[in-house]
């Protein structure tokens, strides 16, 4: 339990960057990206974890109260966006690619080499 | 008991990611992704943090898997231009 | 009002511009739109200046520190210090030069959302500038993202071309997982000190000593910013998206961009890490030094081989991106200053180079070496920008781009004494490919060049121009912008106040303690003095050789046939250079086992 | 390089990478006890500022300037895919085939969409005291909006959907941040300072600034989200490709014979 | 055991349920795919009512609800676009029995007041989601 969280962070990155590498569908590609991209939530997230700590909304809990680290949920959730809007770019690229290429798969893009 | 339910949802989150790897097909894909959201946001709630839960649901159960299916969809709507067969990625047949 | 305030403006103003542009963009007409968006970014460029002239001011090492949002040590804090400060001016001053140049240039602009590409010019512009000023780890890592996001969209810009679009998506991907692996390293420093700003972590990582954390968190995090920098193994990515997005945007991104990811390395380094707790300065050395040459020499040969002139010039920005590297990876003020001073002449150079291939692009519909073979010497005025951009390239004296590259091999000479010649072999190269085209293309010298055996790994340079049909005339725009770039780039080589100021920059961005003081105390601290980059004996022949070495690689390329023994020789690497995204990822995480096999202690 | 070799390239990294990983992992303090300075100021920093969400206040007051930064990449993005999903010169545009929708779901989704919409305003509004913020509650108004496609059709949707509006929404969301930021420099204190009285704890209109900012988030959301998504609709059912529909037999069965061709405009 | 480690120990079963339901996603037929998919957000929107209360945090009920109204949302979309809208009694049992078995007990525990109506309110959308998202609804709900 003491590395359990940070382990599964490292996995998911790791089986992310599997897809992107073995994709044979550059949408597929994308969706293995944020997979990827998880991992840092996870890893942020278990990094503000305490033991017994609630979340640092005072709105229904004591001003007292042993709380959670509020930064890393702050930075979790900008990460988050992050991810949202890469996704909808790199999403929007593979549509115009398909239509220009024909396809989508990243073994028969051949214009650029060398 | 909290440490339970997170070892839980670590594991179901670790096992979606996987999940969500293996499956080469983008629609099917784009299922796995949006139970990865919702098992991602169980997880964020175990860890107290309700705030990122809610835009993980947001972004990861609605948004994200609603742009891949669009793509997919604009995609195989119908066979490329320069198609010669190259065109059809693995694993595209359900 | 204080400088310091106008800190946040350098990032705020641009955005307010782009906002503006966007929510007006489908009533304006394209000429207004262009007019606003020159004033916004006009506008942050003068802040820029300011706050540079207040941080470059002789005197006690202070400089402008901002906590925004008036937050002291909880929020993040913006530093103007002069290289951070010096580098938010060249970004505005390039962007400012970008939108003039692309005034007549996309005769097309989208239908109804004219005000978007000089809208996503802005917010970039912003991005760049936030991440040369911050303070502050994960703001970084925002603005690092913002400048991502922007240039992932510029670069896909003509989505009636094939290319632009695959090499968009290359860039997309492996940035993006750059920037993940970066936030990685960001939280295993989090975790460990529980600090987000440089000089915070850099004292907490301090009272402890080094361990596999410390080692983690500096190669994740130096991974992402190498990416960015494009540094091998990770520089796919950069000539498949510098070859292909529009000129205006290339020159930014060769310009400035990559030129940030080894900003961010040396700053992260200096900050955070070149402490006792931190990584030690050998082990950084040697993992940097590594890289730096790899990249400088694999960008060199691959320039060479280009017959795509955008590729050739993207290749030529890895190259140099090498030289700077190894100018961060010597860890001493000097090679900082001159490396700074480097950055600055190249910028200048660089973009200046791309215009002029953008005005070949959009009156030939190509820029294939082979094709446009003596087609150009309807337009000397273009020649001759070209070829002193190229002797520029190779550092020829009295340019800033070949005083930056004596102080900065001057210094590299004191760690490794092969590290000049390195310097003279690459600038000769890439400046020498420069030139090779030029003098095919503008003279039409030498034997025409044929297409050789098929089916060999190649892009051609056949493009769309950008421009709604070819140009006949080239407007004035179009010419007076690289002009101007190059006489920029010769200013900052012959006036002396350059080399102090840039001197006094270099020293003050390697004084670890006394940043952290002035951040966090308020301290103003001396700085160390040590001697500015100024044109020595030895630096004006290493120039004169790297130019004598370039024209004569040039006249013998252009004279001689091309020798199929090196060409076959070098072909594997070529083939490295694949455009599968695949490979690419599959590189970036060897790069980072290679990162980690470099800086662990003991492995020499 | 053969998909073997890039296998072995990415393995032998992957290697490299998890001993990277798992060393740091190991010196990490135990989870759930790891020290948190920066976290621990936070929590004062928003208290003394009336703000009940921690985070919100970290999001909207001590780091509002990444919260910037943030806003700014969403921004973009809208811009970026407007740009690149826009009707190229050799498209043209189809009108969607309309779509009878079954009853019960029908039902649903017209008696839910108003509450959806609810829910998300809801969580926009208490951003600074409960969970939730303008992220969060916009991009579930944004999701809401699009139960009428469920409950009819895409022309439905787009009827009660002035793009231009939402487009002008999000930049107008976006400038009102950056704004918020000037009007404290114009009140001379640091750009993006909290000038605005705290209020009480715990209601609604406490948390000074961070109230005005949040509000600009969820009107940027929900605007950019909505362009987003009408973005990859148009392209999904209006925009034909080139050639797509030039007089030749239509392929049919092709990208691979999936059953995703019914609702092709005919 | 105190009684919050027994309202998390209530919210192990609904988490425990999710493991097959992942498996049918992962490796079902479309059909199995969606009532999958449907599952997961009942299931997620009872785990988190449960865990709510065990951490003695209303506040934490917001997630619940925002599940319980983008969950059909989201089923009713894919129906849309894969064309299929699968008839389960799987889905419409474990909504008719899980639901009532799970908000009941907790708003005898809240006691009346707001977080007691918020209770039902997420109960009554959970159930409405599922069954209408589980009926006869012919293919992807259009009846074309």
């Amino acid at each position: 339990m003491t590395v359990l969280p940070y382990l599964v962070a490292g996995w998911i990155f790791l089986i992310g960057v599997y897809g992107l590498v073995t994709s044979r569908d550059l949408i597929h590609a994308v969706g293995c990206l944020a997979v990827t991209q998880s991992s840092t939530y996870v890893l942020l997230l278990a990094v503000g974890y305490r033991n017994g700590g609630t979340a640092p909304v005072f709105a229904d809990a004591p001003t007292n109260s042993r709380v959670v680290d509020p930064v890393v949920q702050a930075l979790a959730l900008t990460d988050i966006v992050v991810g949202a809007t890469v996704t909808a770019l790199l999403l929007a690229l593979v549509v115009q690619l398909r239509k220009r290429h024909g396809t989508v798969d990243p073994d028969a893009l051949s214009e650029l080499k060398g | 008991m909290t440490d339970v339910l997170i070892v839980v949802a670590l594991l179901l989150v670790a096992g979606a990611a996987t999940a969500a790897v293996l499956n080469r097909d983008p629609v099917r894909q784009a299922l796995v992704l949006s139970f990865l959201g919702l098992t991602l946001a169980l997880l964020f709630t175990f860890l107290q943090a309700p705030d990122v839960a809610l835009s993980q649901l947001a972004v990861g159960s609605a948004v994200t898997p609603l742009m891949i299916l669009l793509t997919v969809r604009k995609v195989r709507r119908r066979p490329g231009s320069g198609g010669d067969g190259a065109d059809k990625p693995a694993g595209r047949e359900r | 009002m204080d400088t310091a305030r106008l800190l946040p403006l350098v990032v705020a103003v641009p955005l307010l511009g782009a906002a503006v542009l966007v929510a007006t963009g489908r009533r304006l007409p394209r000429l207004v739109s262009d007019i606003v968006g020159c004033a916004f970014a006009a506008a942050t460029a003068a802040t820029a200046l300011l706050v540079l002239f207040r941080a470059g001011r002789p005197g006690p090492g202070t400089y402008p520190v901002e906590w925004v949002g008036g937050w002291r040590r909880v929020g993040i804090v913006l530093v103007g210090d002069p290289l951070g400060a010096g580098l938010a001016a060249l970004v505005s001053l390039l962007v400012v030069a970008v939108l003039v140049y692309s005034w007549r240039y996309f005769e097309e602009p989208p239908r109804r959302h004219t005000g978007s590409f000089p809208a996503l010019i802005l917010v970039f512009q912003a991005g760049m500038c936030g991440f040369a000023l911050t303070g502050d780890l994960f703001n970084a890592f925002v603005f690092f993202e913002l400048m991502g996001v922007v240039a992932y969209a510029l670069t896909g810009f003509r989505v009636e071309e094939p290319k632009p679009l695959q090499g968009a998506l290359a860039f997309g991907v492996v940035n993006s997982l750059g920037g993940y692996v970066t936030l990685l390293g960001i939280t295993l420093l989090y975790a460990r000190t529980g600090e987000l700003g440089f000089a915070q972590i850099g004292r907490r990582l301090d009272t402890d000593g080094p361990d596999g954390l410390v080692l983690a968190a500096f190669v994740l995090v130096t991974t992402g910013l190498l990416v960015k920098a494009a540094a091998v193994p990770f520089h796919f990515w950069l000539p498949d998206a510098h070859a292909v997005a529009p000129t205006p945007v290339c020159m930014l991104l060769s310009g400035v961009m990559v030129e940030l990811g080894v900003y961010g390395v040396a700053r992260v380094y200096w900050t955070v890490f070149s402490g006792p707790g931190g990584l030690s300065h050998p082990d950084f050395t040697r993992a940097l030094l590594v890289l730096g040459v790899l990249t400088a020499l694999l960008g060199a040969v691959m320039c060479w081989q280009q017959r795509h002139l955008k590729r050739l010039l993207a290749f030529s920005t890895v190259a140099h991106t090498g030289l700077f590297l190894i100018g961060v990876a010597v860890l001493t003020p000097e090679g900082i200053s001159g490396t700074a001073l480097y950055v600055l002449g190249h910028a200048g150079v660089k973009a200046a180079l791309f215009a002029c291939a953008g005005v070949l692009l959009d009156r030939y519909a190509t820029v294939d070496e082979y094709e446009l073979f003596g087609r150009a010497r309807e337009l000397p005025a273009v020649g001759v920008l070209f070829a002193v951009g190229g002797l520029a390239l190779c550092g020829l004296p009295p340019f800033g781009s070949g005083l930056g590259k004596a102080a900065a091999e001057e210094a590299a000479g004191h760690t490794a004494g092969w590290l000049p010649a390195l310097y003279v072999l690459v600038s000769a190269v890439t400046g020498g490919a420069v030139l090779r085209a030029g003098l095919r293309i503008f003279a039409g010298v030498g034997r025409r060049p044929r297409d050789e055996e098929e089916g060999g790994p190649e892009t051609t340079g056949e493009e769309e121009p950008e421009t709604r049909g070819r140009l006949l005339r080239i407007p004035v725009p179009l010419l007076a912008v690289p002009a101007a770039l190059l006489a920029a780039s010769l200013a900052l080589g012959v006036i002396p106040a350059v080399g102090s100021a840039v001197g006094r920059a270099g020293a003050l961005f390697t004084d670890t303690g006394g940043y952290r003081r002035t951040v966090l105390d308020g301290h103003a601290t001396a700085a160390p003095a040590h001697p500015p980059p100024h044109w020595q004996l030895t630096g004006i022949l290493l120039g004169l050789l790297s130019a004598a070495l370039a024209i004569t690689l040039a006249t013998l390329a252009v004279r001689r046939p091309v020798h199929t023994g090196t060409a076959a020789l070098l072909a594997p690497v070529r083939r490295l250079q694949s455009g599968h995204i695949g490979d690419y990822v599959a590189w970036l995480i060897a790069g980072t086992a290679l990162l980690t096999l470099l800086t662990v202690p003991g492995v020499r | 390089m053969s998909s073997r070799v890039r296998l072995w390239v990415f393995l032998v990294g992957a290697a490299g990478f998890a001993a990277l990983f798992a060393a740091a992992c190991f010196d990490l303090p135990a989870f759930g006890t790891v020290p948190h300075p920066y976290g621990v100021r936070a929590v004062h920093a928003a208290l003394s500022h009336h703000t009940a969400n921690v985070i919100a206040s970290v999001n909207f007051d001590l780091r509002a300037f990444d919260t910037l930064g943030e806003e700014s990449i969403l921004f973009s993005a809208v811009i970026g895919t407007v740009v690149l999903l826009r009707q190229a010169r050799d498209e043209h545009r189809k009108d969607p085939e309309p779509a009878t929708v079954h009853p019960p779901v029908r039902r649903f989704a017209l008696l839910t969409l108003p509450f959806a919409l609810l829910v998300g305003l809801y969580v926009i509004a208490h951003g600074q005291v409960s969970p939730g913020g303008g992220f969060q509650g916009g991009v579930v108004t944004a999701t809401a909006l699009h139960l009428l496609y469920i409950a009819a059709d895409y022309r439905a949707l787009e009827r009660v959907r002035p793009l231009t509006l939402y487009e002008i929404g999000e930049a107008a969301g976006e400038a009102a941040y950056v704004i918020t930021g000037f009007a404290a420099v114009l009140a001379g204190s640091a750009f993006l300072t909290n000038v605005l009285p705290f209020g009480t704890l715990a209601t609604l209109s406490s948390g000074g600034t961070a109230m005005v900012l949040n509000a600009a988030v969820g009107l940027e959301v929900t605007s950019g989200i909505v362009v987003l998504l009408a973005r990859f609709l148009d392209q999904a059912v209006e925009i034909e490709d080139p050639g797509e529909d030039d007089g030749s037999p239509r392929h049919t069965g092709g990208g691979g014979g999936n059953g995703d061709d019914e609702r092709e405009p005919a | 055991m105190s009684t919050s480690d027994g309202w998390l120990a209530a919210a192990l079963v609904p988490l425990l349920a999710l493991v097959p339901v992942l498996w049918r996603i992962a490796y079902g037929s479309p059909k199995d795919r969606l009532i999958g998919q449907n599952l997961t957000s009942l299931l997620a929107g009872l785990v988190l009512l449960l865990a709510a209360r065990g951490f003695h945090r209303t506040s934490y009920n917001d997630v619940a609800l925002v599940v319980s109204v983008l969950g059909p949302t989201g089923t009713l979309i894919y129906a849309r676009f894969l064309d299929v809208l699968p008839d389960s009694r799987l889905v419409r049992w474990t909504a008719l029995a899980g639901v009532p078995a799970t908000v009941l007990p907790l708003c005898v525990a809240t006691g009346p007041g707001r977080a007691m109506v918020k209770l039902l309110l997420i109960g009554a959308l959970l159930i409405a989601g599922s069954v209408v998202t589980s009926g006869r609804g012919g293919k992807g709900g259009v009846t074309a």
